[in-house]
């Protein structure tokens, strides 16, 4: 790593390097290209994990969270701020890394920083009509301002974009759509989005021409509401957000504020937070099977799907009181010691689920027509997955090593053996059996620490008010549909200064449009399936 | 030829593979079915688990009495303000110094959101998570409950 | 008919919750002069409305899932006749709203409303959708479905057990009982 | 072997005698038309609650089972809620097709119902030309079914109604030409004449081989033709929300329910008659005392015995697979069961020709 900071210093000579939890590079706006060109082409820093927006106060900045596809563990942070709080600019980067698209109208959304020759800088949660910028330290978050509205208005057709010309930006505005196009609206309320998703559909008869989507229909600002709240507090919004990995990104959450304040967790919180990690993680992936089978009709398989899935939320409910969302997890450890009944119910579980995945190999992967719909449909290049950002299932069926478990491991992860589950062809059939072969990688895991689960506390003694020294603070886990992270800015007190989630499914949706071209209505249904984003994830 | 060879085997290989499906379906067909008849098994088969969180109660003895000093932690917890707890000074009959006792504990069901921090914070042990589930009303105001009853009173330390 | 005389299999009028809300809802009915439910023919109706209430397959959040597992294998609302969810509103009887409503959907939910057919009922379930839940304090989350639509049944949970839901479903076939068909009194609501 | 034709002869023998011709036929039609609406309603009724069953039992559930014992009455609840449910009037639609496209559905269907032989004796039309007939006005429900989708002026509904009509067209050829087989063995095509011919031995079984195929294709091309799934395009709910009946609300989404449950017993009514014998009982030659003891169940169970069987079949198919794209979906017709079929129905004529059936 020395020989990059020499480097960075050649490119940009008044870069300021610090040495923290990853190495953090903060650049004035102007030099921002510069250097993120050199960490793109020539340093192989690929993947743009995180883009988060910060108001410091005085100024507003962007903060990003690089990585190599070669080695995920490998980090790099840039920080660049621009002190013009009326008319924030900053240059983009989405023409380096496409998942910066999306990430940037974020920004644009939360701060209001126009992003320089972005291509389509709209609104992308909020509606046009929005008033202010919900996460500036200014805000007013009064209703008064932005009364609820319950007339229906026409969505724009046009995408806007700023370019710099001499001293002045212009504004440049594009159709979205030609004119003879027929558009169809799959969404907000449509049974195959997974959510409240809207996807406008150009088709040309069955084919898709182009698709926009629009998120924001369940944006519910819990960024916002996590700097009002004490982290413990905190802590229930991480399970509402992707609510099939509700345990996961818990478990996130409190690793990062463990981290922060060293707190030592006990092993036996570790081994249970694992176990109960890869049970969700098999029930998000049961999930997912049994959505994508029912997306593409087959409803029987739907409901094998769901009713394997019962005796997973049978085991979260006795442990963990809760069926879906369990509040399991606490920051130091786990809630309460599991239930006496636990080893043995998972244990019952276990063959259970393998002849489940035989049921299902039998009845559904093997069957022609669901074959036919799925190999070679809505294919997601290596090269399409790393400039999206795209990781996850998704992003292994199509050759890319991000298992964060084995590349950064975490809890009891290094303590058990695992093969990571690669696949080359990148298609809905490789996503697909990627999730089902995760779920036997799971059961393995399981097996391996469910007779092995050490004595000892199930939680460490914290204080009654937890407060993180000042800092930044990131944390990834490998969640069921691809990479979390949690970004906490303290500034010393008992709420963050700024909380950042990373949505996988963000990636996901993000490339939605460039891999179903050219597929008919049918194969977008069926890619949506096997991309398996989850919309509450998206918005937040 | 080679390819009307491939035109024949791809038909065999799909009526095989539709055939497996087949066998899968019309094994479930006949076995035990697995649907647990909710209103039907509400006193018999159904098993609501102890950790469950319904609902929260303040449990209260048999002389009407309650363990909570109305502290107000749980309400200083509580992420989304579900739990208001209205305390008043009552002149302790000794004529000592007046005392916080508790006078309303407010507590909304529609609200809550069963994180658990109240009771894992309550220093008295006054509150906790009930298994019961059955709670549709058909107007809001019937979920804004009052936990503590009619005329209870905090329990004494020295009793116990 | 009284309220008392209205039957739902397998539990008892006494074991119902809130039946004071639907004895007030009746004397309000009546002192609007309304005839309640007189006839046998009425009857009959209600019989079928009640056991045939298609929902709406909508959902945004976490209690889409257990709407989900209610409709699948262990808890089969198909055993009540509510298994036909419909995907065009058209079709559907009562709307289920699962999950936090933004100020960005609550337009999209209230025309899905609009386009639902007459007799139409809503069930609120779990906190976010009665109160707006862990959101409530956020900038752009409704609180509560109530401001808009008129809410029959709410189911409280975060999300709710799928038992839960059922039970919610029974009440509000109670309360489709206690109707007389062809009105369905939505000013009587308005005027609370 | 009860003929059934012996009541009917006499009612008509006593209305003719003591009524003018006119109002003999005159009460003679309206009397026919209630009995095939009333059944109409009963058998989609049935089906309903049938299919619902069995589809819960496919998916390890139980289905109805609290509106009356066993759930009987839960269609019969349905059908009370669809009447009385309100009929939206929609903006911006052709209103005299959206209004018409229903019946049409509904029409075509009851005109196939109406041609079909109950048992022995009990069949309303029985043309020379029955099994053309038949074909014919059943492929009139595409028209209502493009009407619904041009007239809602919805895109789902457009799309869902322009796939229909690629589907249905497609699908028609292979019902047509599967039955055309069989009309070549029995050199026939009415269906009494041919229900006649079965009397020793069904034509699966005459016709062995080709006879077979025949019927195979049939039950694919006849559930296609349903819009059934794995067929189901022109609905496909997770792609076009509910495809050419979006729009549609209360009775007249009511009566797409119902003519797309009873499409599916008139194909199955049509694959036992010229396949299975219809209402015939099975025989074996040579065995009399078997062929006795089958002479003694009625016409009318055997018929519904085997109608039901192959619902069975369709509604296994039904439950068991995922829907097919499109593209796939042609490709299946155009490529595979038609070219098998226009062979067979060759190998038929020459099985028929040389006199090489049972």
């Amino acid at each position: 790593m020395e020989n990059i900071k020499e480097l960075i210093l050649a490119k940009v000579s008044d870069a300021v390097i610090e040495d923290k939890q990853y190495l953090t590079v903060t650049v004035k706006p102007e030099d921002l290209r510069t250097l993120a060109k050199m960490l793109r082409y020539d340093e192989g820093f690929d993947y743009l994990i995180q883009l988060t927006g910060v108001d410091y106060g005085d100024s507003l900045g962007v903060v990003y969270l690089l990585a190599k596809s070669e080695d995920m563990a490998v980090c790099i942070v840039i920080k660049t701020a621009t002190a013009d709080k009326e008319n924030p600019t900053l240059p983009t980067v989405s023409d380096m890394w496409k998942a910066a698209n999306w990430n940037e109208r974020e920004v644009y959304d939360y701060f209001g920083v126009i992003f320089i020759n972005h291509p389509d800088m709209r609104h992308l949660f909020l509606t046009e009509r929005w008033k202010g910028y919900p996460l500036r330290k200014d805000y007013d978050a009064g209703r008064d301002v932005n009364p609820l509205d319950l007339k229906s208005y026409d969505m724009s057709d046009t995408t806007v974009s700023y370019v710099s010309e001499g001293d002045g930006i212009k504004k440049i505005e594009k159709n979205l759509f030609e004119e003879e196009d027929y558009v169809v609206n799959i969404g907000p309320q449509h049974p195959a989005t997974h959510g409240v998703l809207h996807f406008r559909t150009a088709l040309d008869g069955e084919i898709i021409k182009k698709i926009d989507a629009n998120c924001g229909y369940i944006h519910r600002g819990v960024e916002k509401l996590c700097e009002g709240l004490t982290y413990p507090q905190s802590l229930h919004f991480t399970d509402r957000l992707d609510y099939l990995c509700a345990h996961i990104y818990r478990h996130g959450l409190c690793m990062c504020v463990e981290k922060a304040a060293g707190i030592e967790v006990p092993e036996r919180a570790e081994v249970i937070r694992t176990i109960m990690d890869e049970l969700q993680r098999i029930d998000s992936h049961l999930i997912a099977w049994s959505c994508m089978c029912q997306d593409m009709s087959a409803l029987t398989a739907f409901i094998y799907g769901m009713r394997d899935r019962e005796k997973i939320l049978d085991i979260f409910e006795e442990t963990g009181g809760g069926r879906l969302i369990q509040n399991y997890n606490v920051i130091g450890g786990v809630m309460a010691d599991i239930h006496p009944n636990f080893v043995q119910r998972v244990k019952d579980f276990i063959p259970v689920m393998r002849k489940g995945l035989k049921e299902y190999h039998q009845l559904y992967t093997g069957n022609v027509i669901a074959r036919e719909r799925m190999i070679g449909v809505g294919v997601m290049s290596k090269e399409t997955a790393i400039a999206y950002g795209v990781t996850g299932p998704s992003a292994r069926a199509s050759g890319i090593h991000c298992d964060l478990r084995k590349m950064a491991p975490y809890a009891a992860y290094d303590k058990v053996e695992f093969k990571e589950i690669i696949r080359m062809e990148g298609d809905s059939m490789a996503r697909y059996m990627n999730r089902l072969d995760e779920i036997e990688e799971s059961l393995h895991i399981i097996e391996q620490l469910i007779d092995n689960i050490p004595e000892g506390d199930f939680c460490a003694k914290t204080k009654a008010i937890i407060k993180l020294p000042e800092g930044e603070y990131f944390q990834r886990v490998e969640g069921g549909r691809g990479e979390w992270g949690v970004y906490i800015l303290s500034k010393g007190d008992k709420t963050p200064y700024r909380m950042k989630f990373r949505s996988p499914c963000m990636t996901l949706v993000n490339a939605m449009d460039t891999i179903s071209r050219g597929g008919k209505i049918a194969d977008l249904i069926t890619i949506g399936g096997s991309m398996d984003y989850i919309i509450p994830d998206i918005d937040r | 030829m080679k390819s009307v060879y491939n035109y024949i085997i791809s038909i065999f290989k799909a009526v095989y593979s539709l055939a497996q499906g087949f066998e899968i379906t019309f094994k479930e067909f006949f076995t035990k079915k697995i649907t647990e008849q909710y209103p039907e098994n509400r006193k018999t088969t159904l098993v609501t688990f102890d950790r469950f969180r319904g609902e929260l109660v303040m449990p209260h003895d048999e002389n009407n009495e309650h363990a909570c000093t109305a502290c107000g932690i749980c309400m200083m917890n509580c992420p989304n303000g579900t739990i208001k707890v209205v305390s008043k000074m009552v002149e302790a009959e000794d004529g000592g110094k007046p005392k916080k006792v508790l006078d309303k504990y407010y507590y909304d069901l529609g609200k809550c959101t069963f994180c658990n921090l109240c009771v894992l914070n309550c220093p008295s042990k006054a509150i906790h998570f009930q298994n019961t589930f059955e709670n549709s009303v058909f107007t809001r105001s019937k979920l804004q409950e009052t936990l503590n009853k009619e005329g209870s009173k905090m329990r004494e330390k020295n009793k116990e | 008919m009284e309220v008392k005389d209205i039957k739902i299999k397998g539990i008892s009028y006494d074991e119902f919750k809130d039946n004071d809300s639907l004895e007030k809802y009746v004397e309000e009915l009546r002192a609007n002069g309304v005839g309640i439910i007189t006839g046998v023919l009425d009857d009959i109706i209600n019989w079928g409305r009640s056991n045939s209430l298609w929902p709406l397959t909508f959902a945004t959040s976490c209690c889409g899932i257990e709407f989900m597992a209610v409709g699948a294998a262990r808890y089969d609302f198909a055993r009540f006749g509510f298994e036909v969810t419909r995907n065009s509103p058209r079709q559907a009887d009562v709307i289920i709203v699962a999950g936090t409503i933004v100020d960005k959907m609550a337009p999209v939910l209230k025309r899905l409303y609009d386009q639902m057919a007459e007799p139409k009922y809503v069930i609120a379930m779990g906190s976010c959708a009665i109160s707006g839940g862990p959101f409530c304090n956020s900038y752009c989350v409704v609180n509560g479905v109530d401001e808009f639509l008129p809410v029959d049944v709410y189911v409280p949970g975060c999300p709710p057990k799928p038992e839960a839901l059922l039970y919610g479903m029974m009440q509000l076939q109670r309360k489709v009982k206690m109707e007389r068909f062809m009105f369905k009194d939505k000013e009587v609501k308005e005027n609370e | 072997m009860f003929d059934f034709s012996i009541w009917t002869n006499w009612i008509d023998q006593f209305l003719r005698t003591n009524l003018p011709e006119f109002w003999a036929l005159a009460i003679e039609f309206v009397v026919v038309g209630v009995i095939i609406l009333a059944l109409y309603c009963i058998i989609a009724l049935a089906l309903i609650y049938f299919e619902r069953k069995i589809c819960a039992f496919f998916q390890c559930r139980l289905g109805p089972n609290r509106v009356g014992p066993y759930g009987i009455f839960q269609s019969v609840a349905d059908m009370l809620k669809m009447l009385i449910k309100e009929i939206i009037p929609i903006n911006h639609t052709d209103k005299f097709l959206f209004y018409l496209a229903p019946f049409f559905v509904l029409i075509a269907s009851i005109l196939a119902f109406g041609a079909i032989p109950w048992g022995n004796g009990l069949q309303i039309l029985d043309f020379n030309i029955g099994i053309f007939y038949i074909l014919s006005v059943s492929s009139l429900g595409v028209i209502g079914i493009l009407l619904a989708g041009w007239a809602s002026n919805n895109k789902y509904s457009m799309i869902g109604a322009m796939r229909s009509g690629a589907q249905l067209i497609s699908y028609e050829l292979s019902a047509g030409l599967a039955l055309m087989t069989i009309v070549v063995l029995s050199g026939s095509m009415q269906l009494s004449t041919m229900i006649e011919g079965q009397k020793d031995c069904w034509y699966l079984f005459q016709g062995h081989i080709p006879a077979v195929i025949a019927f195979i294709i049939y039950l694919i091309a006849g559930h296609a033709e349903t819009n059934r799934g794995p067929f189901d395009l022109p609905e496909a709910e997770s792609e076009l929300a509910a495809g050419y009946h979006t729009e549609y609300s209360g009775l007249q989404f009511g009566f797409f329910y119902l003519a797309e449950y009873l499409n599916m017993f008139i194909i199955a009514s049509i694959a036992a008659t010229v396949f299975l014998g219809g209402w015939m009982p099975f025989h074996v030659t040579g065995l009399d005392g078997f062929n006795a003891v089958m002479d003694y169940i009625p016409s009318v169970i055997w018929f519904f015995g085997k109608v039901v069987f192959l619902m069975m079949l369709s509604l296994w198919v039904r439950w068991t697979f995922p829907r097919l794209r499109i593209d796939h979906l042609l490709d299946l017709e155009w490529k595979y069961l038609l070219p098998i079929n226009m062979v067979n129905l060759l190998v038929m004529v020459i099985v028929v020709i040389y006199g090489w059936y049972f």
